[in-house]
């Protein structure tokens, strides 16, 4: 009782979908190189959570939504806060804990958020961004806006008590928001098979809700962004939740303080070589894409999160000022008077 | 004004302000058309319609994060946790992800959103549904308080609760559902973070909230035979808290007594009696005084939840062996 | 995809324990019955919350239970608590808030509970009981006691997330847990299946735990003691965990407050010819037990619950020196010296 | 004695009670092979077996439900919630059930269980990861809070919680982790209960819990500079709370300040606040201070989070600017 992987989609992602598919992959992944470089020179304050291996599934969702939409993630969220383009220097930043950061410091690398651009927030706590996902889905068809609310998580949020909660009240309000699994195979040290009664954490649960198991290849982009298209498109249209397990794998630790040696050899190897963003370049270029296009595009990247790295290392430290600030409306904290 | 109930007070400061503002939307369990376990939202169902007033599953975990959700994104939802025990379900939902997303992300976002919820024992439902949790919610940063004692206060403090753009957990006496009281008519809409002077006395301030206001102005009445004569301050919103109400009255009576229903420790009592004790330190003639229900889980048989709960003749007794 | 009800059991229950079926079922009957009267009288204090129709559910699994197997239930658990052997009288007293309450008149109709006979507590919030089960399930399992802990709830429970987490658990862990749902197609007022994903609320929820759906008439008592026996045995043997969904009605409101006006005229009607009782009453008649026998236990039980109302009503209200005793161990109630 | 690290004093507290009782197990996230996210229970899967140190799903609600079964039929479990923020995700379990059902039952159930959490800031994991929520715990009746500041108390306390056949909540303080201190050899349990006076000095009294402890202890010894003389308490156990020792000590010196990690409002020095001002009016020479983080949740950036806490040069400040 398992469900199956889908064959990649029939149709041909077309050509400037790819390009876009491939440029926000490479950004996605400089920048999570580049975080840890700075990790390792004592410049990132908090923990961080990198997804490096996992960028096809924020790029391919991101790629498909309409602007307005919005997008929900975890503590693991840098990538899904800059698909969906917010500032890259901000959110270096953050991470620097500057003043100049995406929160002025006071949220660090696992909340990053940039409302204006529709990334609504990375919530660090497991499961509890799916109600709140589901709430916003509720506000955009009540408001009849026609938005979709996308929210990412992982394979070990499959567990607690909130995913269960989110998915059926979902279903039975009908509400536009798609729900990701990124099965990436471990919650923090531990496997997920360990710990979970089903195969597969998503897709094996989705009869419980009334919907069909999807099941993909999570580190194939083209899979990703047809994926994204119809289940947004459901939504979009009326036809309510959809529940997506995409598998994929981290390259690294959990955060930063992982070295990831729980994990054997051969099964990182495997992975590896299932890389999203090489195996993605070869595609392009097997599709008749130059390697010069291929090469701008991995050279204006690199560009941007050095333009990124140098603005956010510009930044003063976060002006304390600001602790007293914006718990509430007026903008101050006072609890009395 | 009218006579109402302080449940149909509830209902009538829903029912302004859903007429008001069609952003303001209502869920919770067996509000449609039950009209809620306390018949405290009936004919909401009827009135505004299945879209704006909805039922949900025993899920309150989805409940208060659908609700943030929707208030982040334009609506002004207003979700009833039916018992106050049950923030419990969903506290995770409450107090890291509502009172603390506004501020993790520096204000880009508002969360007009308001948390209805039954409060309290003196209706024998034993430990799992007669909490008084007001401290609960007061020790978290980014929740606003309020706990009206009258059926006026409940529509207006609700009133004004909806329309604040920060979340408010709003908390209704059990035991007050069926009292009743003069209501303002047309519309009335009172502001967060005001006390209240009820009675007048010089020789002791009696602070009290929610169902213990009533049993303070009894025992106050009672105080004055005894030639002692206190003043009651209502506080119906411990954030924002109206301290400066509070401390004008202790340093006019010197003297300082608190009546919680909650448990013992840290109520909302030794928050008041910790500033009091910083701030009035030398206006104080004699020892603050704390009023609460021992620190225990209410018990279930009446003649045992009465004698726990601080009672008029308890209050009376107190503050007149103090006052010797 | 929605599981079926299963036929009734092949082989005949055998007499004696029929004759032990229904006349717990009887004494259940008669004890809510009472209880209704009294709460009219107005000398029940506190709420209640009656089983009047789901008595076949609590007999059949109270006489397939060891004397050691723990029962936990919610608020509507005077009957769960009673079939295990529990005073009558202690019951009714706590209900009435007497000193010879089973609790003293501390916990009152939502919680009895009686250790010695395995009624581990009687829970009043939704879904708290399910992990709870699932932990005395995995003490007997390392104790090696054989014990198996058996859980009922309602349909509306499976809604909230502490009955996912606490069916994942106990698969994974294999424990020896028996997890009944007594789909009674309501919450408090409102109907189970419009707040619900799924038209079996349990049995569809299964798979989602690698769980065999196991939809029974809860309204026969011989299915149901052939269930209890089978899921018993599976968790005492070793097999893990079952999931059953079990369908019946309550014949009142949701609790003493609740005159269930909600409920179509109709499907009342219906449900009530399909009592437990006048059924099971009439099996045994057709089996050829003689209608002395079956007039003599109906007359055993209303003395019982006679003698229990007696001895309650005698009780004195709950002793005030209770309130601040057995907070802790040392039978006290101090936080501070 | 030994020289370990707070996180070393942890897994020998736990390996001394499991090898002890066979009845101790220990469930939670990530703690098997793993030895636990913060390290502090490395190489009790190794010696006590995949059976009694067993690692969970991330299901907070049935690793406490579960915990509780087991402690109320037979075993003495010990659950690791990795951050005490996750609290939240259970605390119906913990608030509710753990804490109520011996009182309810009127004692037919024993809940010897410990909930063990990693608390506090300083780590600049930002608000949902830094809270410090011994004042959550404390406001339930029916649960014991215990927050040790020395490697030594992390044992002995620690074992002492084991032992308990109460429900203990176990602070540990995250920012102590990596302190070293020595720690007795062999079998050593402290008692619940116990304050301890780190200092002794006569001009005021400074009362800290965890982390503040090493901070009130530098800021004293700078206090002594300027001519101030405070007793530091360490108060270790919240419940039971030893008010003999603090309260003989604000006798005895006239003056108290409480150092508190958790934001404002209703924390424990609220609490002992209006204990002190109750029980000790007459004695005291000025204005009960709270020394607190603010009541904001916690920001993530170093140089912010720096600043909300209590720093020694705040505690020094304010203990020096309120004597004078
Ligand atoms: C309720 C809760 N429990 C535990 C944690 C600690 N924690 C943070 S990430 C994590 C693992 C999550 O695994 P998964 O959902 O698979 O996401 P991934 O990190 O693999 O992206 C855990 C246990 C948490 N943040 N919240
Ligand atoms: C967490 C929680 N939410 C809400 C309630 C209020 N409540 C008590 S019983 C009930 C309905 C439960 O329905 P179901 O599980 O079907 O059990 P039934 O009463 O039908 O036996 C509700 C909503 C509660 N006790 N706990
Ligand atoms: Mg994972
Ligand atoms: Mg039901």
């Amino acid at each position: 009782m398992s469900a199956r992987v889908e064959k990649p989609p029939a149709a041909e992602v077309d050509r400037p979908t790819r390009l876009r598919l491939y440029q926000l992959m490479v950004e996605l992944r400089d920048f999570e190189q580049r975080a840890y470089e700075l990790f390792l020179e004592n410049l990132v304050r908090g923990t961080s959570h990198l997804a490096l291996g996992q960028e096809a599934i924020s790029a391919g969702y991101a790629v498909a939504m309409r602007a307005d939409d919005y997008t929900f993630c975890t503590y693991r969220g840098h990538g899904h806060t800059l698909a969906r383009g917010a500032s890259m220097a901000a959110a270096m930043a953050e991470l620097l804990g500057r003043g100049n950061g995406m929160l002025h410091g006071k949220g660090g690398s696992m909340h990053l958020t940039d409302v204006k651009h529709g990334a609504m927030g990375s919530y660090a706590i497991v499961g509890a961004h799916l109600p709140i996902a589901a709430g916003a889905a509720w506000s955009a068809q009540v408001r009849k806006s026609g938005q979709v609310a996308v929210c990412f998580f992982g394979d070990g949020t499959t567990n607690i008590g909130a995913f269960h909660e989110a998915l059926n009240l979902a279903v039975i309000w009908k509400l536009p928001v798609v729900f990701v699994c990124e099965n990436n195979q471990y919650m923090e040290y531990t496997p997920i098979r360990s710990v979970t009664a089903v195969e597969h954490p998503a897709a094996d649960r989705a009869s419980a809700y009334g919907l069909e198991p999807i099941l993909v290849d999570g580190n194939d982009a083209d899979v990703m962004y047809e994926t994204a298209r119809q289940t947004i498109d459901t939504a979009r249209t009326g036809g309510g939740p959809s529940l997506v397990e995409a598998l994929t794998y981290r390259h690294g630790g959990h955060s930063r303080a992982d070295p990831a040696k729980y994990r054997p050899d051969a099964e990182v190897r495997e992975w590896l070589s299932r890389d999203p963003v090489t195996r993605y370049r070869e595609r392009l270029l097997a599709a008749g894409i130059g390697e010069a296009e291929v090469n701008e595009i991995e050279t204006r990247a690199q560009q941007k999160v050095d333009a990124a790295t140098e603005e956010a290392r510009k930044g003063a430290p976060a002006a304390v000022d600001g602790i007293e600030r914006q718990v509430w409306s007026d903008g101050g904290a006072a609890w009395r008077n | 004004m009218a006579e109402l109930s302080f449940r149909e007070a509830i209902a009538a400061g829903i029912a302004q302000e859903m007429e008001r503002d069609p952003m303001v939307y209502f869920i919770g369990e067996d509000v449609g058309a039950a009209g809620g376990v306390f018949k405290a939202t009936v004919g909401l169902f009827e009135r505004f319609g299945p879209d704006r007033v909805r039922d949900t599953p025993i899920s309150e975990q989805a409940i208060i994060g659908a609700a943030m959700g929707a208030a982040m994104t334009g609506l002004r939802p207003i979700a009833e946790i039916m018992f106050s025990d049950f923030l419990a379900t969903c506290w995770d939902m409450i107090a890291n992800q509502v009172a603390k997303t506004r501020y993790m992300t520096d204000g880009q976002v508002s969360i007009p959103l308001v948390i209805r919820t039954a409060n309290g024992g003196g209706t024998r439902f034993g430990a799992q549904h007669s909490q008084s949790l007001e401290n609960w919610a007061m020790a978290v940063p980014g929740l606003k308080v309020v706990a009206p004692s009258t059926p006026a206060d409940a529509k207006g403090l609700l009133a004004a609760a909806i329309r604040d753009p920060d979340p408010v957990i709003f908390f209704e006496q059990k035991s007050l559902y069926g009292v009743k009281g003069e209501v303002p008519d047309g519309e009335h809409v009172e502001r967060l973070g005001e006390a209240k002077v009820r009675r007048d006395g010089n020789d002791c301030t009696i602070v009290a909230l929610a169902a213990m206001v009533p049993k303070a102005m009894q025992a106050a009445e009672q105080l004055a035979a005894d030639g002692i004569q206190a003043t009651v301050v209502d506080v119906r919103s411990l954030v924002p808290l109206d301290t400066q109400t509070i401390l004008r009255e202790v340093v006019k009576t010197g003297r300082l007594f608190t009546v919680e229903e909650n448990p013992r420790l840290c109520g909302w009592g030794a928050e008041l009696a910790s500033i009091v004790a910083d701030e009035c330190f030398d206006d104080l003639d004699g020892p603050i005084v704390r009023i609460t229900t021992p620190h225990v889980p209410l018990p279930a048989a009446d003649v045992l939840e009465d004698a726990a709960m601080p009672s008029v003749e308890r209050i009376r007794q107190t503050v007149r062996s103090s006052m010797r």
